[in-house]
């Protein structure tokens, strides 16, 4: 019955933690208010014999204070989410020298193309792999989004990643992982009967793994 | 005006319940007749002395490409079946100068054939279709059995006939699915490994067969007469032969395909992407 | 209780506008937003995500449906002749208007389908051998947006029908001209929305 | 001169029922009253099935691997060997989301309330157009049929989601399902035409046939939500139609609208179905919050705290509700720049929900709260809306919103406002206008039991899900075993499925209380709360036509305990104009 | 049955007095406006003139329809202000998606 976020390992996912508690504990705030009226309100003022209920139409005034203090507090939350969102998501903000992968999301699987030695996409010594996405550690990474069929999501929760990849559309998404180790990619958007089993493993490598690795792919094939 | 507004909306309420069950319900019979099968008809009594065998090879010259390793890392379960090399692709697969997963049938010449009877099955085992070539007549049950314990759909895209897209999530579950009318080749693909393709050829006759792993095939119970007869291949495309049978004798048809007619322009039902037998995934090398 | 106070008091002014004209504008406005999802998404599509297709003309009879507009703005001012007859109680001309807005209601849909014959069979786009709703985006928007709207002239055709058969029986009158102002607002809605089409589908 | 024609009219209605045959009185009546009953029934039937889909939901969910108990009555393309399939397990997710949206809260919302209270409120005789409103049910009935029997074509029931997302939607091939998705997309379209018939009839009723002294600021809270709720539905629904033709156009002829292969656009379908999305999920919770402020304030024995702040939160909601779709497509590839205007302006409809809920604290506050069982579901409202209304506010900061979209947060978020928020104030709705529709009472006890019961399960249902969203548990999945993020989530999903269970269950104590009480529940006398409103003026339940003369209204909606008067703590809209009040005044 | 609703047409018929709107030259104004329409559609001028142009037009065309035949002129401003609510929906829709591909 753990209910935590899972350990991110992402410097975007700090900020997406730090933005998820400090909501939770706003929220929290309102929620003892709130509950806590009502519960306070039911036995304070259920009805006992003779009791007469005070004939008031309201105030303004409490009504000016409970506009205004959501509204400041939503637009201070509404400014600093947007800024956020646009340093996460704006591709024209995306570090230029960051490692390019092209995912292609296809009825239940992901077929992974990698840039290969050259680091470039679109070279010849490109190759995909099936359901296996390995990339180097603490490098930003930019995963070109596309997909054959249907609509997909794109989702690694360790590194607060998610984007739906849109047949027609190249979505590009910037990420890194400031730890190795194996993570998973997920399917977040229904795609049809085999929605629940489109997934694929994720490897993170030490640099030098990663170019042993794309070393040992190279002769593979 | 109270009492008697309440027992009408409370009989229109029941009504409706049960109209839309009833609508539902009968409904149901005939939404679920095209998978359940009905009942076989009593097959036809073949009287020996009129019937005779066809038999023969299908070769096959120069060398066969090499088949790549497909890579079933993301099944572990099926992966761990392939001891050795690891899992092959299957699309060409030649021995001792013979070619398999060939399907010959009679194309021309077949009159009164006896309706269908019997099943044929497709099974899925270790992430893999067996037979990779099957055929089937029109109207004949086609049982899907899967005895992997994962999931696996089966995707059946024919062009005339209505297709299929049904899943088995579990060993043990069968499914049993027709196709009306005949067509060579309706190609089958499970979305969830790419790699696995088969082939159903459907016809209107009882006489077809698949070539064996050393390409020898044979057609029984063919009354006799003057047919002829075609052979398909997913590589190759397609050859024509004609044969003839004779009473109680067995006829030789052989074909000859070659590594050279690679590429051939194969007929198929709707094009389908099973490409990814190795081709697709390791694009670019 | 006691009611002494309560004098003839009249009623709650709404919009001072009787209800049937009130309910047919609401109408009109889910049918503004009704075409705005077809046209809409025509606009969208045609100058947000796809690339030209093709100079005004090219593919579509602009002369025909210029006749067509046309018709259709006829139509609009003999079904107000109908309307101020009405008021006038001038019976003879009652019949007559409305008699010319139907047929010319009818003369639209006509020159439509011939329109649309045409298009199916001789038309040309992009290689498409016949511009059908088959033929890429520019035929499906074409053909759903100009199809919708056809079908609401079509209603509101017989809407005039069923007007014209009570005018020969005399029923509309300065008494009763509340039916025939409605039907007279949905035509005339129908008349705008031509209008808007003519424009952003055959001009531009 | 007016009120001889009301007068006339009135005696006219009256006298005029008695000459209907059955089949003119019952089944194809024009009686507002009858029209909301007919509803009722239809949509307490498709909140069962609704239900039982979720149920069987629940059993895959927390079981994967073990075969559902009766699996043998299903066809062999629904369950085979016991085992629910995993398109089938899509149809269950897609039709319990659409028939609970568009066939069981929606009419049950405006159908059945807006029908029965918006005349009787406003002192109407019936709606302005009572043909028109007698065909806005009988849509709904080939929709129903055609939704049901959509299960048992061949493909089975559309399986794309409730938000049918193109291209899945659109394509046959790649769902298997063909003509249950077209079916499904049909009785889309009928509804929606049912939802413009009945929102232009109560547009029209409010604006032109209030009785006289029902100023616009003298009308009850809930004939306000309902007119805003009208509004909405009249201008969100027809684009849904559009869109649903479009996208049947692309699946039966062959047009590509939503399909990319043919230049069409998937991000167009999501923008005009979520253009048409909100409005639809404000449609489903303004109706609730204007039950809930009457509930509240006939329990409180108050006037309504802030009714001008009410009102024009309700309005204010209205008009936002336009310019907030694009929070609902955050991570789906819409232009980033969007992200930043949806978030601002999806902040910013949170101010009203949130002044409501103060509001409605105020109105209790100093209150003489009768717990009655209405009240108790009324409370229950404020309760759970809360939660829900605050869950939300993590998806409007689109960061966060890039963690949790599509997982089981969501999920927890929508059924908090849809089950906790308008299903809670519907249950108060039907226990409160029940003596009014039947003249009997619904039985206390067995209310309370329901309510207590729907509480303790609806929460043990619900909030464990925002932590399976915490945990990162996608949406719609058949089967979690092979996520290693997902190990831990078996036995939550079981309880779960259990508290989902014994929920069901405690729908059925409701069915028993509301069906027993038709024939045996006690007499209701004609105003068993001491409300203020109009319809509580009138007998029980009221005659055809409403009224035999049109009441004259001298007061606001919520006049309770008023100073002036002294021998009860409750003044009627239409009573005393010698005592002045706020809104009242001559 | 919804008699009870029409009496208060008295108020809206008041609004009639005026003299009767003079159809015919609406029409006319119709006529020349479209054949204008047409007249420009096909000139050889730069295109965004001809679409702003075209676009003015319609929409005088779209006014002299909905004021003078749809009597909108004289009715009462609450109506007006109900019919021409849907129109920033309409706008806000049409903006934002195109926004999607700028």
């Amino acid at each position: 019955m753990d209910w935590a976020l899972p350990p991110n390992y992402s410097t975007h996912g700090v900020v997406i933690d730090q933005l998820f508690w400090i909501i939770f504990w706003l929220t929290a705030a309102a929620f003892v208010l709130v509950e806590g009226g009502l519960l306070w309100f039911i036995f304070k003022y259920r009805s006992r014999e003779g009791q007469k209920a005070h004939y008031t139409h309201g105030s303004n005034k409490l009504e000016v204070i409970w506009t205004a203090i959501p509204v400041l507090v939503f637009a201070v939350l509404g400014a600093y989410s947007g800024t956020k969102w646009a340093e996460i998501k704006n591709a024209s903000g995306f570090p230029p020298d960051a490692l390019q992968f092209q995912v292609v999301g296809k009825q239940f699987e992901w077929n992974i193309t990698y840039p290969g030695i050259d680091r470039q996409l679109g070279t010849a010594d490109d190759f995909t792999v099936l359901n296996q996405f390995h990339f180097p550690v603490n490098e930003d990474i930019v995963v070109n989004l596309e997909s054959e069929d249907v609509i997909h999501s794109f989702f690694i929760p360790e590194l607060r990643v998610k984007s739906d990849a849109v047949p027609g559309m190249v979505i590009p998404v910037w990420f890194d992982s400031r730890q190795a180790g194996e993570f998973q990619i997920a399917c977040a958007e229904l795609c049809g009967l085999g929605h629940y089993r489109m997934r694929a493993s994720v490897t993170v490598h030490e640099t030098a793994d990663y170019e042993a690795w794309l070393a040992s792919q190279a002769t593979a094939q | 005006m109270r009492l008697d507004l309440r027992n009408s909306s409370a009989a229109m309420f029941v009504a409706l319940g049960i109209a839309a069950c009833g609508g539902g319900g009968d409904a149901g019979s005939s939404g679920g007749g095209d998978t359940g099968g009905g009942a076989a008809p009593p097959a036809a009594t073949i009287d020996p002395a009129t019937v005779g065998t066809i038999s023969g090879m299908i070769n096959f010259a120069g060398d066969a490409p090499a088949m790549r390793a497909v890579d079933m890392s993301g099944e572990p379960d099926c992966a761990a079946a392939y001891t050795g090399g690891g899992p092959m692709t299957q699309s060409v697969l030649a021995s001792g100068g013979g070619l398999a997963n060939v399907f010959v049938y009679l194309s021309g010449g077949v009159s009164g054939a006896p309706a269908a009877s019997g099943a044929v099955t497709l099974n899925q085992e270790n992430c893999r279709y067996a037979p990779h070539v099957l055929g089937a007549q029109a109207g004949q049950d086609i049982q899907i059995t899967n005895s992997d314990n994962l999931l696996h759909n089966i995707n059946a895209s024919p062009t005339t006939n209505r297709g299929f897209n049904i899943s088995q999530p579990r060993a043990g579950i069968t499914s049993t699915q027709k196709f009306a009318s005949a067509e060579v080749m309706v190609p089958v693909r499970c979305d969830v490994h790419g790699w696995m393709g088969a082939y159903i050829g459907v016809v209107d006759h009882p006489y077809f067969a698949v070539s064996g792993a050393n390409g020898s095939f044979r057609i029984a119970n063919v009354p006799a007469g003057t047919y002829t007869a075609t052979a398909w291949h997913e590589e190759y495309g397609e050859m024509t032969g004609s044969v003839t049978v004779t009473a109680g004798g067995s006829a030789d048809l052989s074909f000859d395909y070659s590594a050279s007619m690679a590429g051939a322009d194969v007929p198929l039902g709707e094009p389908l992407v099973v490409g990814h037998d190795g081709a697709h995934t390791h694009a670019g090398q | 209780m006691a009611h002494a106070a309560a004098a003839a008091r009249a009623p709650e002014r709404g919009l001072d506008v009787y209800t049937q004209k009130v309910g047919m504008w609401v109408f009109l406005c889910s049918e503004v937003m009704f075409f705005a999802g077809l046209i809409g998404s025509y606009v969208i599509l045609r100058f947000g995500a796809s690339d030209s297709w093709g100079q005004p003309g090219e593919v579509l009879n602009v002369p025909v449906t210029a006749v067509n507009t046309f018709i259709l703005i006829c139509s609009s001012v003999t079904m107000v002749k109908a309307f101020a007859a009405a008021e006038a109680d001038d019976q003879k001309g009652i019949k007559l208007y409305l008699f010319l807005t139907f047929l010319m209601g009818a003369m639209f849909l006509g020159i439509q389908a011939y329109e649309y014959t045409e298009l199916i069979l001789h038309g040309e786009w992009q290689g498409s051998h016949g511009f059908t709703p088959q033929a890429g985006l520019y035929g499906a928007t074409f053909f759903t947006m100009t199809g919708f709207h056809g079908f609401h002239v079509f209603l509101g055709v017989v809407c005039l029908g069923w007007a014209f058969k009570r005018s020969l029986a005399g029923e509309w009158g300065p008494k009763n001209t509340h039916g025939l102002e409605v039907l007279g607002l949905y035509w005339h809605f129908v008349d705008l929305v031509w209008i808007i089409l003519f424009t952003i589908v055959y001009l531009i | 001169m007016a009120t001889m024609i009301a007068e006339a009219t009135g005696q006219a209605i009256l006298t005029e029922e008695h000459k209907q045959s059955f089949l003119r009185k019952y089944i194809f009546s024009t009686d507002h009253k009858v029209i909301a009953i007919q509803f009722l029934f239809l949509t307490l039937f498709f909140l069962m099935i609704g239900g039982f889909l979720a149920m069987m939901m629940r059993y895959q969910i927390a079981w994967p691997d073990q075969p559902i108990p009766l699996g043998g009555i299903f066809p062999e393309s629904m369950v085979a060997s016991g085992y629910i399939l995993p398109e089938f397990y899509n149809s269950l997710v897609t039709m319990h989301g659409s028939i609970m949206v568009f066939l069981a809260i929606m009419p049950m919302l405006v159908g059945v309330y807006a029908n029965y209270l918006i005349p009787l409120q406003l002192g109407a005789h019936d709606m302005a157009f009572p043909r028109l409103n007698m065909y806005s049910f009988w849509i709904m009935i080939p929709a129903g049929i055609l939704t049901l029997s959509s299960f048992f074509v061949i493909g089975g029931a559309a399986g794309a989601g409730w938000t049918l997302y193109a291209p899945l939607s659109a394509r046959p091939d790649l769902t298997g399902v063909a003509l249950g998705q077209q079916m499904w997309l049909a009785s889309v379209v009928l509804i929606g035409l049912s939802s413009i018939f009945g929102s232009l009839n109560y547009i029209t009723t409010v604006i032109n046939m209030r009785a006289p002294g029902m100023t616009w600021f003298r009308m009850p809270l809930t004939v306000w939500a309902l007119f805003i709720t009208a509004i909405l539905g009249l201008l969100a629904m027809p684009v849904l139609s559009a869109a649903g033709i479009m996208l049947l156009f692309d699946q039966t002829i062959g047009t590509s609208f939503f399909l990319p292969e043919g230049g069409g656009q998937p991000l167009l379908w999501q923008h005009l179905f979520w253009f048409f999305g909100h409005p639809e999920v404000y449609i489903l919770i303004l109706p609730a919050m204007g039950f809930t402020s009457e509930i509240l304030a006939v329990g409180s024995r108050k006037p309504i705290f802030g009714y001008k702040a009410m009102v024009w939160a309700i309005i204010s909601i209205a008009f936002l509700g336009f310019i907030v779709w694009g929070h609902h497509m955050f991570q789906s590839g819409m232009n980033p720049a969007l992200g930043l205007t949806f978030t601002i302006s999806t902040l910013f409809i949170a101010v009203p929900s949130a002044i409501k809920t103060f509001n409605w604290m105020g109105t209790m506050w100093r209150g003489n709260l009768k717990l009655h069982t209405p009240m108790l579901f009324a409370i229950g409202f404020v309760a759970m809306f809360a939660i829900g209304g605050l869950s939300g506010i993590f998806m409007a900061s689109t960061p966060v919103d890039i963690y949790i979209h599509d997982t089981y947060f969501i999920v927890a978020h929508i059924h908090y406002v849809l089950f906790g928020g308008s299903l809670f104030a519907l249950f108060g709705a039907i226990y409160f206008w029940y003596p009014k529709m039947f003249g009997r009472m619904m039985n206390e006890t067995l209310g309370k039991i329901h309510f207590w019961l729907t509480l303790i399960f609806f929460n043990l249902v619900f909030f464990p899900m925002h932590g399976l969203g915490m945990v990162g548990m996608m949406r719609r999945i058949y089967d979690a075993s092979g996520y290693r993020h997902l190990e831990g989530i078996a036995d939550t999903n079981a309880l779960i499925t259990w508290s989902a269970f014994a929920l069901y269950a405690s729908g059925f104590l409701f069915a028993f209380n509301f069906f027993w009480s038709l024939w045996r529940g006690k007499k209701a006398a004609d105003n068993p709360w001491d409300a203020t409103t109009l319809e509580w003026q009138t007998p029980s339940p009221p005659k055809h036509g409403n009224w035999a003369e049109v009441p004259v209204v001298y007061h606001g909606p919520h006049e309770y305990s008023h100073p002036g008067v002294t021998d009860k703590d409750w003044l009627a809209q239409n009573e005393r104009p010698d005592v002045p009040s706020p809104a009242g005044g001559h | 049955m919804s008699e009870a609703g029409s009496h208060s047409a008295e108020a809206g018929d008041a609004g009639h007095g005026h003299e009767a709107p003079k159809y015919m030259l609406i029409w006319v104004y119709l006529l020349v406006l479209t054949l204008a329409e047409v007249g420009v559609a096909f000139l050889g001028i730069p295109k965004w003139i001809i679409v702003t142009s075209l676009l003015i037009m319609a929409v005088w065309k779209a006014l002299l329809v909905a004021l003078y035949y749809m009597h909108l002129k004289w009715e009462p401003k609450r109506l007006r202000i109900l019919v021409v609510a849907p129109l920033p929906a309409v706008a806000i829709m049409i903006i934002v998606i195109m926004m999607e591909y700028v």
